[in-house]
């Protein structure tokens, strides 16, 4: 059976997990282990006035309580937000100082304001709560329109009146023009609700300090160790680069809320080092709510202009973003650079402008989270297509085919220069798929049954890989986006993939080994990849924004292009032919039309003794590179859905999802199927179920799964997903990524085929039984 | 979880002593809501005292027309037990509801009415089924065994051993559930008794589960989904969050009791 | 979370505002209430217990009469730290009304929970804190019209 | 502390531990039984069931001194000479699984509920499947393929 480019190779990582033996984080003990809980504001916004360790240190087994005074007298920085946004004013973001542990004010209910160490966990936690931290309530806010309002109280000092930055982007005055002679223009208000990301595996760090070597290793849930080790050095003083080693093991998921480097690693290493002991910590579910990065949470009010015929002219946007008390990593950039640049959708849009404005809550910082930022512009963009056809009368699905972009590469007037697409085929592909030429004889019988059903589309484009770095530079990126890889061949033959890309339930370990095993004519299982450990591989950027394929595959295949070449040298070098001539299959590297052969394991033998190089050729045969990509990919599709909606309860039921995305190539079907599962599933869940609640206080009232709906396997239908593609231009397997692009492109659907059932278009996210009922009341 | 001592008594005897002897006890049954309200912190006896090792209150027999459920029988069995399927089957089929099925599997119907959560099925059920509740001193009907929010008749050291419920051939549970925790957002159980229809609803009321008077009447007279269409059901005193307001709950009592009857 | 509620108390205005202005009877009257020290004729300091389900909270809390209007009226505002389970606030306008021989007492009343008490257990904030308030004016009413103190909710 | 003793995939074994320790706890850290994963606190994800005499039980939701004596088996317990067991093989065979967290309890669930569907001798649906899942939570698959898996498995078993 074929394990190459396109085959549906079962998971080589699976049996670990199967059978219990995958290695997480919170499955490290290290000897000597000691116990980490944090002390944790039930206040919104509060000074603090001091803090009482004595009942705590007087417990037996306590070993320490530290604060964040001292964690700062020790010289540990502030946690950053790694690009810098500038206003349209030309100032700099307002970014206020967040230190892992606050030291005069707490900010949101959850900051920490000191952390024990004790001999167990059950320990740790029961003499936190005997930590007395003497506070002064402040009035906090937790709306972010609410925030910049005159007099909403001020959460740090340096952002007057709670505004990050106030940030443009496309021409306003061309836009409004566009607009004020637009024969139809559609104006909405667009609230993208706030979500928790939960990756089932809650975060989790065990630090240890190795005083004779002034060493500290770190296991932590992270998508991307390379970045923690760096962030974790070169910004926060916490150790060395040389002398931290970061290994994020098996990770349980990530989508976006590992990508940071939080409080609690911080804390967990500068504790290890005050205490001399290696110090876990592992989030339970209730302080992941209060803890991990939110996503989303932006209100904005849009325009979209239309001319006669339905050609958009114009679309204006203003966007409120909330960010939570603090800066997160790559916070800022979310509603910026990854929203705003894909406001032009799949559409050829002559006049946009875009408004941002990030504003401070006493709320949990905001980050990215699957998708990140375009699933904001995709929501608004096919919430507005439908909406302005419903209003113009005009046949949703041939509006967007009005205003598609056809010709390649697009410049659209928000940065993005789309490269490939066909976005009739997605449509066509997806119509037929969904049948809705038979949706109106459904949606009779279903009202026989007295069933609302309704259909709707999206028609989504997104920017995935995020690069190149010199272009991301220039927009106030602080690290460059390339990956790296070595390809490490040993003397027997077997091969070792090292990357940085992460792999949290992608399933790197095949698809990856999928390309070196075709490139080199191997079995897939003499392929293992390393990743997750600082130690072993040099140095990577992880896995977000779906950038693991089209930018750390890529990196893998200039790495195997050096050792193509090795190979060849050397095999022309042993068999006398000339290196031209020489053909790597069958397990073997051959000279093109003879018998001469060697079999791929004599070649890696070759490399290693060294007793018949060419002259000058080094002895060995590992390569590495790094691959920095030309431009974004563009991943885009069409989705439709089919609901039915019971008028007396509100319950929508998901009759019908279909999905058609053009990823490029595709390696491994089976996996991207996968992915586009889990995409839609989340993208379900933020359309109908999911939503982070704060009060007027910021108090969070849906701390749990017993208020924050998870999607379960009765809330989701079977997925019918389906491939139109084009190939990407700009990197060496032609790849897209297709990470995000369930979560992207499935909400607008969601929500425009419920909107469509119940013939009301006031509907927010997420469309509850109960908020659907409402709307349905309102509506009579 | 703080510190706790755990006892195993294998009498209704020793488990009140243990109990009394104890700082600040507390009943162990399934311990599906008092283990998870213990992993919070927000619970912290100084005694757990177990009562799934008393023989007493484990079983389900026929006494004459009676349904006889031992406290300590977990909702699985009740779910597939023969005598309550023949007896009850309208209760087999909450049973089978409840929680998920690791949940039934642990969870107790004595644990579940001495909670008596809001939004807990039991209580609905046995209210509507005219259930006697028997404790080791008394025998109490469950019009007088539901008290209110988390409130019953029990006394602190009275232990339920198990539950009484006449046979009844027509009824049925009919839950909305809270889509999050899953619990009843709304559950109406109706029962066609001797007495007349019997209409018990729990998840909507502020002060947990109650029975509906203009429900009762309505199918009492005419034992028909389209006898509920004009009875008034109003949103004062049920509960009002972010799943649901009192109106939507309001509205859904009648739409689950259409469906109960319907089902019964 | 908003509540109102109106009783009708069979003693004078006199009397009603009286009793309101009592600690000890202030002491049998909020529900949990296990003691309660006079700090001033306005304030008071109390540990309350609440019970919601298997939930056990024990609040610290301060309480404070304001904007008083005697006899007619006041507000009485209580915050409590419950440790762990976070913490609680609440106040009521109380208006007492003369009605011959009797008193019609009037109260609106808001609530406020923080903490773990917000995070996990907003299905129950309202209806606990309307339970609250419900006993503790039943209690105060029952406690006019009965000389034997109530028994605590 | 108390010594509690179990069988557990086939063993006996004992252990000193706290009267509050957790089913969950006493496998993760007292038997260093990894398998079982812990994902929320309101026993509402189920990565953590295994199964107690036979049955699955959410193992974070009891306590290890109440199941002295209890046959318990775990993720690690369940294939047999080697040879996965049909619910793990199905698991793989459908990409039933990313990340791999919730697996484990996944797995436990599903081969409880095809008992019980077999003892029973009721037909398991898909439908079915859906609501015996709604006691584990994935944030991954989109449960497509996990359902897949378990109807796959369902067959084999």
């Amino acid at each position: 059976m074929s394990t190459g480019i396109g085959a549906r190779v079962k998971r080589k990582e699976d049996k670990r997990f199967i059978t219990g033996k995958g290695k997480y984080t919170d499955d490290v003990r290290s000897e000597n282990q000691a116990y980490a809980a944090f002390v944790r504001s039930p206040h919104a916004h509060a000074k603090i006035k001091g803090i009482d360790k004595s009942a705590a240190l007087a417990m037996e087994g306590v070993i320490d309580v530290l604060d964040g005074h001292q964690l700062t007298g020790d010289g540990i920085g502030n946690i950053i937000c790694g690009w810098a946004i500038t206003s349209k004013d030309g100032s700099a973001m307002n970014m206020g100082a967040w230190s892992a542990l606050a030291t005069e004010k707490v900010r949101y209910v959850g900051d920490a304001a000191a952390v024990v160490i004790a001999e167990t966990q059950a320990l740790a936690r029961i003499a936190a709560e005997a930590v007395e931290v003497d506070y002064e309530v402040l009035p906090a806010v937790s709306n972010a329109k609410k925030a910049l309002a005159d007099g909403a109280p001020e959460i740090h000092d340096n952002a007057p009146g709670n505004l990050i930055y106030d940030w443009e982007i496309g021409e306003e005055a061309a836009t409004d023009a566009a607009l004020s002679e637009a024969a139809h223009v559609t104006e909405m208000e667009i609230t993208n609700n706030r979500l928790s990301p939960n990756p089932m595996e809650p975060r989790s760090a065990v630090a240890t300090y190795d005083a004779a070597e002034e060493h500290y290793t770190l296991y932590t849930t992270s998508q991307n160790p390379h970045v923690a080790r760096l962030v974790l050095s070169a910004f926060y003083q916490v150790a060395p680069e040389h002398k931290l080693r970061v290994i994020a093991p098996d990770v349980g998921g990530g989508f976006g809320s590992k990508i940071y480097i939080y409080p609690e690693e911080i804390t967990c290493l500068w504790a290890s080092m005050k205490t001399n002991r290696s110090v876990k910590w592992t989030s339970d579910r209730s302080e992941a709510f209060i803890t991990d990065a939110h996503g989303r949470d932006h209100i904005s009010t849009a325009k979209m202009g239309f001319d006669a015929d339905g050609r958009i002219t114009g679309f204006k946007v203003d966007t409120i973003a909330n960010f939570g008390a603090y800066m997160s990593l790559f916070s800022s950039a979310v509603p910026t650079y990854l929203y705003a640049t894909l406001l032009s959708g799949q559409y050829d849009i002559q006049n946009i402008h875009c408004n941002v404005r990030a504003v401070y809550t006493n709320t949990v910082p905001v980050d990215a989270y699957r998708g990140a930022g375009r699933p904001e512009a995709c929501y608004l963009i096919e919430r507005m297509m439908e909406t302005a056809a419903r209003e113009m009368g005009k046949d949703p699905s041939e509006l967007r085919r009005a205003n598609f972009v056809r010709e390649f590469p697009h410049q659209t007037p928000v940065i993005m220069a789309y490269d490939a697409g066909d976005f009739d085929a997605n449509l066509d592909q997806a119509r037929e798929a969904a049948d809705v030429a038979g949706f109106p004889a459904r949606k009779e019988e279903a009202a026989k049954r007295g069933k609302l059903r309704g259909l709707g589309y999206s028609s989504y484009i997104e920017a995935c890989g995020i690069a190149p770095s010199a272009a991301v530079g220039s927009l106030g990126a602080g690290v460059g986006l390339w990956e790296s890889a070595e390809v490490r061949v040993n003397p027997v033959g077997t091969i070792e993939i090292l990357t940085g890309s992460h792999s949290h339930g992608q399933g790197h370990e095949t698809t990856f080994a999928q390309i070196v095993a075709e490139r080199f004519s191997i079995p897939i299982e003499n392929v293992s990849i390393v990743h997750g450990d600082t130690d072993k591989v040099q140095f990577g950027m992880g896995t977000y924004g779906s950038r693991s394929g089209a930018v750390g595959m890529s990196a893998i295949v200039k790495a195997m292009d050096k050792v193509e070449a090795k190979v060849r040298k050397i095999a022309a070098h042993v068999l006398e032919a000339s290196e031209d001539d020489i053909v790597i299959e069958g397990g073997e590297v051959k000279v093109k039309g003879t018998d001469k052969a060697m079999g791929w394991h004599e070649v890696g033998l070759s490399a290693y003794t060294a007793h018949n190089l060419p002259p000058d050729m080094e002895p060995g045969l590992k390569e590495s590179a790094f691959y920095d990509p030309a431009n974004f990919t563009f991943p885009a599709g069409a989705y439709i859905c089919e609901v039915e909606v019971d008028p007396e309860t509100g319950v929508t039921e998901i009759v019908r999802f279909t999905a058609s995305d053009d990823f490029g190539t595709i390696i491994n079907p089976m996996i991207v199927e996968g992915q586009v599962h889990g995409g839609i599933a989340q993208g379900i869940g933020q359309a109908m179920l999911e939503q982070v609640v704060y009060d007027d206080d910021g108090q969070l009232i849906t701390g749990s799964y017993m208020d924050y709906t998870m999607p379960r396997a009765a809330d989701l239908p079977f997925y019918d997903v389906h491939h139109a593609s084009t190939i990407c231009p700009n990197n060496p397997l032609g790849m897209k990524g297709c990470g995000e692009a369930g979560a992207i492109g499935s909400p607008p659907a969601v929500i425009n085929a419920i909107t469509d059932a119940i013939g009301s278009n006031t509907l927010a996210m997420p469309a509850t039984p109960h908020a659907v009922w409402s709307a349905l009341q309102a509506a009579q | 979880m703080y510190p706790t001592k755990y006892h195993k008594p294998d009498s209704v005897d020793a488990a009140i002593t243990a109990l009394s002897g104890a700082e600040d006890g507390k009943f162990l049954a399934g311990g599906q809501t008092l283990l998870a309200t213990m992993k919070q912190h927000l619970a912290a006896p100084s005694d757990l005292v177990d009562v799934r090792g008393i023989s007493d209150l484990s079983g389900i027999r026929m006494d004459g027309d009676t349904l006889v459920i031992g406290a300590a029988t977990t909702h699985a069995e009740v779910a597939a037990s023969a005598d309550v399927n023949s007896a009850c089957p309208g209760l087999a089929r909450l049973a089978a509801g409840i929680g998920d099925p690791a949940v039934r599997h642990m969870g107790t119907i004595g644990g579940s009415i001495a909670n008596n959560d809001p939004a807990a099925c039991y209580p609905a059920g046995l209210l509507a089924l005219n259930a006697t509740i028997v404790t080791n001193s008394r025998e109490i009907a469950a019009d007088d065994f539901f008290l209110g929010l988390f409130t019953t008749a029990l006394e602190e050291d009275e232990i339920i051993t198990s539950v009484r419920v006449p046979a009844c051939a027509k009824a049925a549970y009919a839950k909305f559930r809270q889509p999050a925790s899953l619990f009843a957002l709304v559950g109406v159980c109706v029962a066609q008794t001797a007495d007349g229809a019997r209409v018990a609803i729990t998840g909507a009321g502020e002060d947990g589960v109650f029975r509906h008077e203009g429900l009762e009447a309505a199918l009492s007279s005419d034992w028909s989904a389209s006898a509920i269409d004009g009875v008034e059901v109003s949103a004062d005193g049920l509960m009002s969050d972010i799943h649901g307001s009192a109106a939507y709950r309001a509205n859904l009592i009648k739409v689950m009791a259409k469906r109960a009857v319907a089902a019964a | 979370m908003d509540m109102t509620g109106e009783y009708r108390i069979a003693a004078p205005r006199d009397a009603v505002w009286a009793a309101l202005n009592d600690v000890d009877v202030l002491e049998v009257c909020i529900p949990g209430c296990e003691e309660i020290h006079q700090d001033s004729p306005t304030t008071m300091t109390a540990k309350v217990v609440q019970k919601i389900g298997p939930v056990k909270a024990r609040f610290d809390g301060a309480i404070e009469l304001l904007n008083i209007e005697a006899p007619a009226s006041y507000t009485i505002k209580g915050e409590g730290q419950g440790g762990v389970a976070g913490f609680a606030k609440g106040s009521a306008d109380v208006t007492l009304e003369e009605d011959g021989d009797e008193t019609v007492l009037r109260y609106e009343a808001r609530a406020q929970v923080g903490g773990k008490l917000a995070r996990l257990g907003s299905r129950l904030i309202d209806a606990t804190a309307k339970k609250v308030a419900t006993q503790f004016f039943n209690n105060f009413q029952q406690h006019l019209n009965d000389p034997d103190p109530p028994e605590d909710g | 502390m108390t010594k509690i003793s179990m069988n557990v995939n086939g063993k006996a074994v004992s252990r000193d531990v706290p009267d509050e320790t957790l089913l969950s706890d006493y496998l993760r850290e007292h038997l260093r039984l990894t398998g079982t994963h812990v994902g929320c606190d309101t026993s509402q994800c189920g990565a953590c069931v295994v199964h107690v005499n036979g049955r699955a039980v959410k193992s974070c939701s009891a306590l290890a001194a109440s199941l002295e004596g209890a046959e318990v088996t775990t993720i690690e317990g369940i294939a047999q000479n080697g040879e996965l067991h049909p619910m793990q093989q199905a698991f793989t065979d459908h990409h039933g699984l990313q990340c791999g967290f919730c697996t484990p309890g996944m797995i436990m669930t599903g081969v409880d509920m095809v008992n019980r569907y077999k003892a029973e001798g009721r037909d398991l649906t898909t439908d079915a499947i859906r609501h015996e899942l709604e006691g584990n939570i994935c944030r991954c698959t989109g449960y497509h393929n996990i359902v897949r898996a378990v109807e796959d498995a369902a067959a084999k078993m």
